[in-house]
């Protein structure tokens, strides 16, 4: 009885997936065809809305794809790498043609990047990359990736964080969750750095998970084992940086240095009344809605140049003296940017990419530089005959003169910190490029 | 029986246990074709030695032999291989799988295909010839869970020839500990006559609490005493009332039930009225009047009705019409708490099921029903003193054989229905509910159970008893209620001078 | 013989306790700072939350169901409370503790009256929760900035006491009365014992069942505004981890996933042990990685020690 | 006993009860093809059995212990080890790595099976336990890094297509489950898995080997994990600490939803398969719907607890109680 109802369920069950498959047949593909005009479906991905910097990230590529005149989808996969992918390909099945966002860990990179290209979507993405695998080992369909380069955000901290200690002090270091590039990256950085200063010490590093209360619970912690002898700590995320701030507050230490990496809304306050001393902007809204912009421009009809494919994106430090001009350029209910203007396509000739972009040349990718390669693995050669042809200096060059609107500048009041920052490693070292209003 | 032809001995088994001596220097011989019984008071070894002999324990000396050879069963499943099965008190079958699974459980080997997948078409069809042979009217290809009792109990019995048949022994040794505790007279009688039937090709050996079973279709009765052999009965040569005496090692009154004891001038108060109660299908229009310290009993075949008759009255389960009264109140229908409240306890047939909890200790069963009563109403913290006091009061009134702290599993099923009654006995009940309260007691506990019954009910408390065993019913009661496929066949006195007999019942019943 | 058995069981009752002294010995001698009564006191007040979820968990967990909300539980009392708190102040707290009931009700309601198994309930509502809290707080922290709310950690109600060290003890205080001395905590062992035979003794089991899970609410609340309280924020996903290691503290502290055995002080221990463990372990600096490895050896060490095995039929 | 005459009435139930999972899949396919046409698609029909079949082996797996009333909880533990312990030693991507994830994958399900048959601890802490050290293990051999597995061979295993449209990992993993299936129902080894999950004294007075199959339980559920990691890090190319998380809670609901019951003995691996095919398909439609994520927890909260109070309808008596 039992087994035979079973049966028949399974047997149903099959019937209905072919119906649906017969249907797809049938009907589905004339929806392809009738689905080229009119506004087109873009999606972004990004790992999680309970984060502080993926909701501005949000804001960013939703503003953007509606400033195109386009349809706005999101999709959040829990830091789940499974279930990225699959976003992907489900949205990718039903004909969205143009995709950005982030990915939950660098592993993933490589089969998102396969995905598209397969499928022939038009993919920008931001923060994440594999290790040894450029744009042009997928394939055409992966336009550009923005990094704002965590080494040396994470030496930008440091340096700070020497600054605002007298080049004298024990810090501790709370990274992001295990295996986050980006987060690590920001901890060696600020390791790096940190060698200049003889009298700066790390006393110990800790994964804070990117949330508040891991580390609010981390630094509790350590109060309770370094107690005094605290001066500082370096958070690879704001998130943690306000928990460990609030952590410090509760123990009653006062005068410990904290700084943090994205800015972001919720947290500004902390900055403005002191209980962070400085946080590292990396513009997520924009990092998000530029890559949507350049999926846009990939699928009407632009086509990044070599150079183009990997570019590292600038950033800022805010500290108490301009968390106001932040706030209030950022923090609105809209953001500064006019993201038509970024479109190539729509602006061929006056875009502006309202932001520093400098190319990376992947061999000297400060990313990979501690990363073997595969075995086997070459990167592409176009990448070194870009090199020696002079491209990269052509294009670091040409993002340079189209970058006009400095709204996002810090003002020159907030001098030192009044310039946005990009790494830069066309040469044979990484140096940075800066640029004041 | 002529011939006699040995077909298992014993020879001085023991057995301890931490802290008891379970089996004492034990001979034992089983001749083929016989329907042997065991009988003695709980805890006396029977069960013990029937574990012995089918290897679920293993013997601290003494030698056993089996058709004249040496048999030395590792574990039950060698037990079973070599011809030796047990039917267990409770029962060994595993509900959620099917008939034919339970049966050849652990001996699939036999059924085993070349690429590995169990035959289950020769398995079923083998379960079926066998079920048709033995007059079991079950699918194999069922859950025994769906199985009535009586038809489990025939599937472990089926087990044990089908299992002597695949290692090729034509005369399995079939133990059956107790296998009647829960049947009702119509099942326990058609086991009896299968088990006649079965005796041609097998040998039975069979330990009952009901001695007139016992008496009626054993051979040879051995009693056990203290985890020794104290004698060998012929049925057709004694009464039980020897039998009696010899398990308990003294004289045992002939009135077990107390009859003499019988105050038929129970109070006019109606302490409970039940009217016009109908679960459609089930039981109908059952109108029921209970007098103050009255024993009414409520007899009849199994599935007529009257266990589902006790729950409905005491809300475990609905009923669809018709109206429960206690002390001149209606109380809900299906709210235990409300009988409760209107104390009125419930003493259930599955002692281990819903009587007691057998991983909390003996003061904690007793003083459940009573514990929101011995707590202060706005705190509700227990009153550990007079807890105490209730509880010592209970154990040695009720005679319990445990510690307070005891474990209540760890107690013999006598001592746990003493549990059971006394934390009714406990909260001071107005009315008691007992639905078969001595199934799977030995008589000398029964005998302290039926006691105690007198003792409550001349303290004022009426009692409603729902019972399958007839001698039972006509001992104790004031009044019988005979029930017939859901409907009142019968009502009658049943006063201490005006007891009906055995016949006149069962022609109510049927 | 029984002399034996009883000398056993004396020893498997200390068993746990000779546990935590070993390694609390170990760290002590290590690190002699690890005891001094600052580390003590702020031992107490980071194991506050685990301690608070666990004594409302050991009362589910006694009566042999469990509770896998608690976590998403705690997290949307926060943010109810944070969300309050501009308005209410001190009255935010109650409602956000009033709101963990609510929830506590809900799990209890559908287990009893829908009837169906207590761990995909709670499993179900946890994501519920989970997206309710993050609806609500729109997926990012709620910043608290009213003072008689942060005093609910910070401030001290009796002596210098700070609160979150002695909200904890309160709990466990009451948690140990109403389990061990009243009426209902005798009910919870009966029905964790044996369901049937205590709804047949006239027990209002659904009753209690109900009234078990909207304590462990309740407690989710109270640990979730104290969380609240002390981050200054309610944050997504705060209370998450509170939910495994609340199960986990309640059963190395011994009290059994069948229901029946065990006790809030035994949760206790449960709560001390892995505390200890990890403060001790963050002392020594250990990688992540190896912390968590310690962490399981220790639980199945722990649990090893304190299982009571003659106490149930057999171990699944 | 007196069941007998309500038992006409009962087998109807049942009969619409055991559609109950077709029936949501059904109704849950109708709302989605009308919340987004995209959904109807072939190819995401092909997306949506492709997650499908690493879930369904994983769920599978766990069946095995369920049904003997304990539980797994390492799953996670499981996925993060196997794949990054086989990726560690064998990153090359070749038959021998996928040779180790299966083998590493069985070991850890051995393992949890010796500490729950051998020293007799509750399955429930014993894997909780072994969850943190197999992820402590994964996350010490990668620092939380993930290893990148580039073969083509390994990628094929699912993402290949044998056949023209549909994934390799669909097929193969029907393969193994459809074995598994076999395995649980049509051999000695399931049988005794069942009836330990029945009964366990009964059991083992019948002469089963019940420590002998408690740890059998946990292996199979360790190999099926193991399988269901190979092809999920085929899938994505790679093997990394953070890979299980999720898998935990969503394959327990699916085993449940298809009907296998927490408490042992009832259900089987069979019908896990629907339980699995609810779990996806919710997701993927309410991704698609466009379905916000705090909402489509919600949702997924009260279908699957209705779905619960679906199935279980027959098997209750109005005195039931629940734990």
């Amino acid at each position: 009885m039992y087994k035979n109802s079973f049966k028949k369920a399974t047997i149903l069950l099959i019937c209905v997936f072919l119906l649906a498959g017969a249907y797809s047949f049938a009907g589905g593909e004339q929806e392809q065809n009738a689905a080229a005009a009119g506004p087109q479906k873009m999606l972004t991905t990004y790992c999680t809305m309970a984060n502080d910097f993926f909701l501005t990230f949000d804001q960013g590529a939703k503003e953007a794809v509606e400033a195109l005149g386009n349809e706005y989808i999101s999709a959040t996969d829990d830091r789940k790498p499974e279930k990225f992918i699959s976003n992907m390909s489900s949205y990718a099945a039903s004909d969205v043609k143009m995709m950005s966002g982030y990915s939950p860990t660098i592993g993933s990179v490589i089969e998102a990047t396969k995905l598209v290209n397969r499928e022939k979507v038009y993919y920008s993405n931001v923060l994440e990359i594999a290790d040894w695998w450029t744009p042009l080992d997928a394939g055409p369909y992966w336009g550009m990736f923005h990094f704002p380069d965590a080494r040396a955000i994470g030496m930008q901290g440091g340096d700070v964080m020497a600054e605002a200690l007298q080049k004298k002090g024990k810090t501790l270091l709370l990274l992001g969750f295990p295996g986050s590039k980006a987060g690590n990256d920001r901890g060696l950085g600020y390791k790096i750095a940190l060698e200049n200063y003889p009298g700066m010490e790390v006393l110990a590093e800790e994964y804070g998970d990117f949330t508040r209360d891991k580390g609010y619970s981390v630094t509790a912690d350590w109060i309770i084992k370094y107690g005094d002898e605290i001066d500082g700590i370096y958070c690879t995320n704001t998130s943690m940086a306000v928990g460990a701030a609030v952590a410090c507050k509760e123990a009653g230490l006062t005068d410990v240095k904290i700084i943090g990496t994205d800015a972001n809304k919720e947290n500004m306050k902390y900055l403005k009344d002191g209980s962070l001393y400085g946080i590292c902007g990396i513009f997520g809204p924009w990092l998000a809605g530029h890559a949507a912009v350049v999926a846009y421009d990939m699928y009407n009809g632009w086509e990044p140049t070599v150079a183009e494919t990997m570019m590292s994106t600038g950033f800022i430090m805010l500290t108490q003296d301009n968390a106001d001009w932040y706030i209030d350029t950022f923090c609105g209910d809209k953001l500064p940017y006019d993201w038509k203007k970024m479109s190539r396509t729509l602006n061929p000739d006056n875009w502006d990419p309202q932001n520093l972009m400098v190319p990376i040349f992947p061999e000297t990718f400060s990313n990979w530089e501690f990363v073997e390669k595969p075995k086997g693995y070459e990167v592409p050669k176009e990448y070194s005959e870009a090199l020696a042809s002079g491209e990269y200096k052509e294009i670091r060059q040409l993002y340079l003169d189209h970058f006009k609107d400095h709204t996002t500048v810090p003002p020159s009041s907030s001098a030192p910190y009044d310039k946005v920052f990009a790494s830069n490693n066309i040469g044979s070292e990484t140096v940075v490029d800066v640029l004041t209003k | 029986m002529n011939e006699r032809e040995l077909l298992f001995r014993a020879e001085g088994i023991t057995k301890k246990f931490p802290g008891v001596r379970a089996l004492n220097d034990v001979n034992i011989e089983i001749y083929t074709n016989e329907i042997l019984g065991l009988s003695g008071e709980n805890g006396a070894g029977k069960s013990t030695l029937m574990k012995v002999i089918a290897g679920v324990y293993s013997k601290d000396s003494g030698r056993m032999l089996l058709n004249d050879q040496e048999y030395r069963p590792e574990n039950y499943r060698e037990g079973t291989s070599k011809g030796i099965s047990m039917v267990f008190q409770e029962q060994n079958l595993v509900p959620n799988l099917y008939g034919y699974e339970n049966i050849f459980l652990s001996h699939e080997k036999f059924f085993i295909k070349k690429s590995g997948v169990l035959d289950t078409r020769t398995m079923i069809d083998k379960t079926k010839m066998y079920f048709e042979q033995f007059e079991i009217d079950a699918d194999p290809a069922k859950r025994v869970s769906s199985y009535s009792f009586h038809q489990r109990q025939l599937v472990e019995i089926v087990r044990a020839f089908m299992i002597s048949e695949l290692y090729g022994i034509n005369h399995p040794l079939i133990l059956l500990d107790e296998p009647t505790a829960a049947l009702a007279e119509k099942e326990r009688e058609l086991l009896f006559s299968q088990v006649t039937k079965f005796s041609k090709n097998a040998t039975f050996c069979l330990i009952s609490h009901r001695l007139s079973e016992m008496m009626t279709y054993c051979n040879r009765i051995m009693v056990l005493r203290d985890g020794e052999l104290v004698g060998e009965v012929d049925p057709k040569t004694s009464e039980e009332h020897d039998l009696h005496t010899m398990m308990v090692g003294r004289e045992v009154s002939r009135d077990i039930y107390g009859i003499s004891k019988q105050d038929d001038d129970f109070q006019e108060e109606k302490v409970m009225e039940i009217k016009g109660l109908t679960e459609e299908g089930v039981y109908k229009d059952i109108n029921i009047e209970l007098n103050k310290g009255m024993i009414l009993g409520l007899g009849g075949l199994v599935g007529c009705g009257k266990r589902d008759l006790g729950k409905a009255i005491y809300g475990i389960t609905e009923y669809q019409s018709g109206s429960v009264l206690v002390n001149g109140s209606f109380v809900k229908k299906g709210k235990i708490s409300a009988m409760v409240k209107q104390r009125v306890g419930y003493i259930p047939a599955e002692r281990k099921g819903f009587g007691i909890i057998e991983y909390l200790p003996v003061s904690w069963n007793i003083s459940l029903p009573s514990i929101f009563e011995l707590a202060n109403r706005f705190m509700l913290k227990v009153d550990r003193k007079r807890e105490k006091t209730l509880i010592d009061k209970y154990i040695k009134r009720f005679r319990i054989k445990a510690s307070p702290e005891d474990m209540c599993y760890s107690l013999s099923g006598g001592n746990q229905q003493k549990v059971v009654l006394a934390k009714w006995i406990a909260k001071n009940l107005d009315i008691v509910i007992l639905d078969n309260p001595t199934r799977g007691v030995d008589v000398g506990a029964k005998e302290e159970i039926y006691s105690l019954l007198r003792e409550i009910v001349k303290e004022g408390v009426s009692v409603l008893m729902i019972t399958d065993d007839l001698l039972e019913l006509i001992g104790l009661s004031n009044q019988i209620m005979i029930m017939k496929e859901g409907q009142v066949s019968e009502i009658r006195d049943a006063g201490k001078a005006s007891k009906p007999t055995e016949n006149e019942l069962v022609r109510y019943m049927v | 013989m029984k002399e034996s058995v009883k000398r056993t069981t004396a020893l498997m009752k200390y068993l746990p306790l000779i546990l935590l002294v070993v390694v609390s010995l170990f760290f002590g001698i290590l690190y002699p700072r690890f005891f001094s009564i600052k580390n003590v006191l702020n031992l107490i007040r980071q194991m506050s939350f685990l301690m608070i979820v666990s004594m409302g968990m050991t009362f589910i967990i006694l009566m042999g169901s469990i509770d896998a909300s608690v976590g998403a539980n705690a997290t949307f009392c926060g943010v109810i409370g944070a969300l309050l708190a501009p308005y209410l102040g001190g009255g935010a707290i109650i409602i956000g503790i009033l709101a963990g009931a609510g929830v506590g009700a809900l799990n209890g309601t559908i287990v009893t009256k829908v009837k169906v198994p207590s761990f995909l309930v709670t499993l179900s509502l946890m994501g519920a929760l989970d997206g309710a809290a993050l609806l609500l707080m729109h997926s990012s922290p709620v910043n608290i900035s009213n003072q008689t709310f942060l005093d609910f950690s910070n401030g001290s109600l009796l002596f210098s006491l700070p609160n979150v060290d002695l909200i904890p003890i309160i709990m466990i205080a009451v948690c140990y009365f109403v389990i061990n001395k009243t009426a209902f905590g005798r009910s919870l062992y009966a029905i964790g014992g044996n369901e049937q035979a205590t709804f047949y003794s006239g027990i209002r089991v659904r009753q209690i069942q109900i009234i078990a899970f909207m304590i462990s609410g309740i407690m989710a609340g109270v640990a979730g505004c104290l969380q609240a309280s002390m981050f200054e924020a309610a944050c997504p996903y705060m209370g998450d981890a509170l939910m495994m290691n609340s199960i986990a503290a309640v059963v190395i502290g011994g009290t059994q996933l069948s229901g029946g055995v065990g006790g809030p002080l035994r949760t206790v221990f449960g709560v001390v042990l892995i505390a200890i463990i990890g403060s001790g372990m963050n002392f020594m600096g250990v990688e992540p990685a190896t912390r968590h490895i310690v962490t399981g050896a220790i639980m199945i060490l722990a649990v090893s020690v304190n299982i009571d095995r003659s106490k149930m039929a057999y171990v699944k | 006993m007196t069941a007998d005459v309500r038992k006409t009435k009962k087998i109807d139930i049942k009969k619409v009860v055991n559609l109950v999972p077709v029936i949501v899949i059904i109704a849950l396919m109708i709302i989605f093809s009308f919340l987004s046409p995209a959904f109807i698609r072939f190819r995401n029909l092909v997306e949506i059995l492709q997650l499908s079949s690493i879930y369904l082996l994983i769920a599978a797996g766990v069946t095995f212990p369920i049904l003997m009333g304990s539980i797994d909880l390492s799953i996670t533990g499981i996925i993060v080890g196997s794949g990054v312990i086989a990726a560690t030693i064998a990153p090359v991507g070749g038959l021998f790595t996928v040779f180790l994830i299966l083998f590493i994958g069985l070991c850890l399900g051995l393992f949890n099976g010796l500490l729950v048959a051998k020293i007799k601890l509750p399955s429930f802490i014993v894997t909780l336990a072994t969850n943190f050290i197999y992820c402590g293990i994964a996350v010490a051999l990668t620092e939380g890094y993930n290893i990148n597995i580039r073969s083509n061979f390994f990628s094929n295993i699912s993402n290949g297509r044998m056949i023209p449209g549909i994934p390799n990992s669909i097929i193969l993993a029907g393969v193994v489950y459809i074995v598994f299936v076999y395995l649980s129902e049509k051999t000695k080894t399931g049988r005794y898995i069942m009836a330990i999950g029945g009964k366990e004294d009964v059991a083992a007075r019948m002469g089963i080997n019940v420590a002998k199959y408690k740890i059998i339980a946990f292996a199979l559920s360790g190999l099926l994990i193991g399988c269901g990691t190979l092809f999920l890090s085929a899938r994505l190319g790679m093997a990394s600490a953070r890979l299980g998380s999720g898998y935990l809670f969503n394959t327990l609901i699916a085993v449940v939803v298809g009907g296998t019951a927490l408490s042992g003995g009832v259900g089987g691996v069979r019908r896990t398969i629907l339980g699995v095919l609810i779990i996806t398909i919710l997701e993927n439609g309410m991704t698609l719907g466009g379905i916000d994520v705090r909402i489509q927890y919600m949702v997924k909260a009260v279908i699957l607890i209705g779905s619960v109070f679906l199935i279980s309808i027959p098997d209750r008596s109005r005195q039931d109680l629940m734990k």
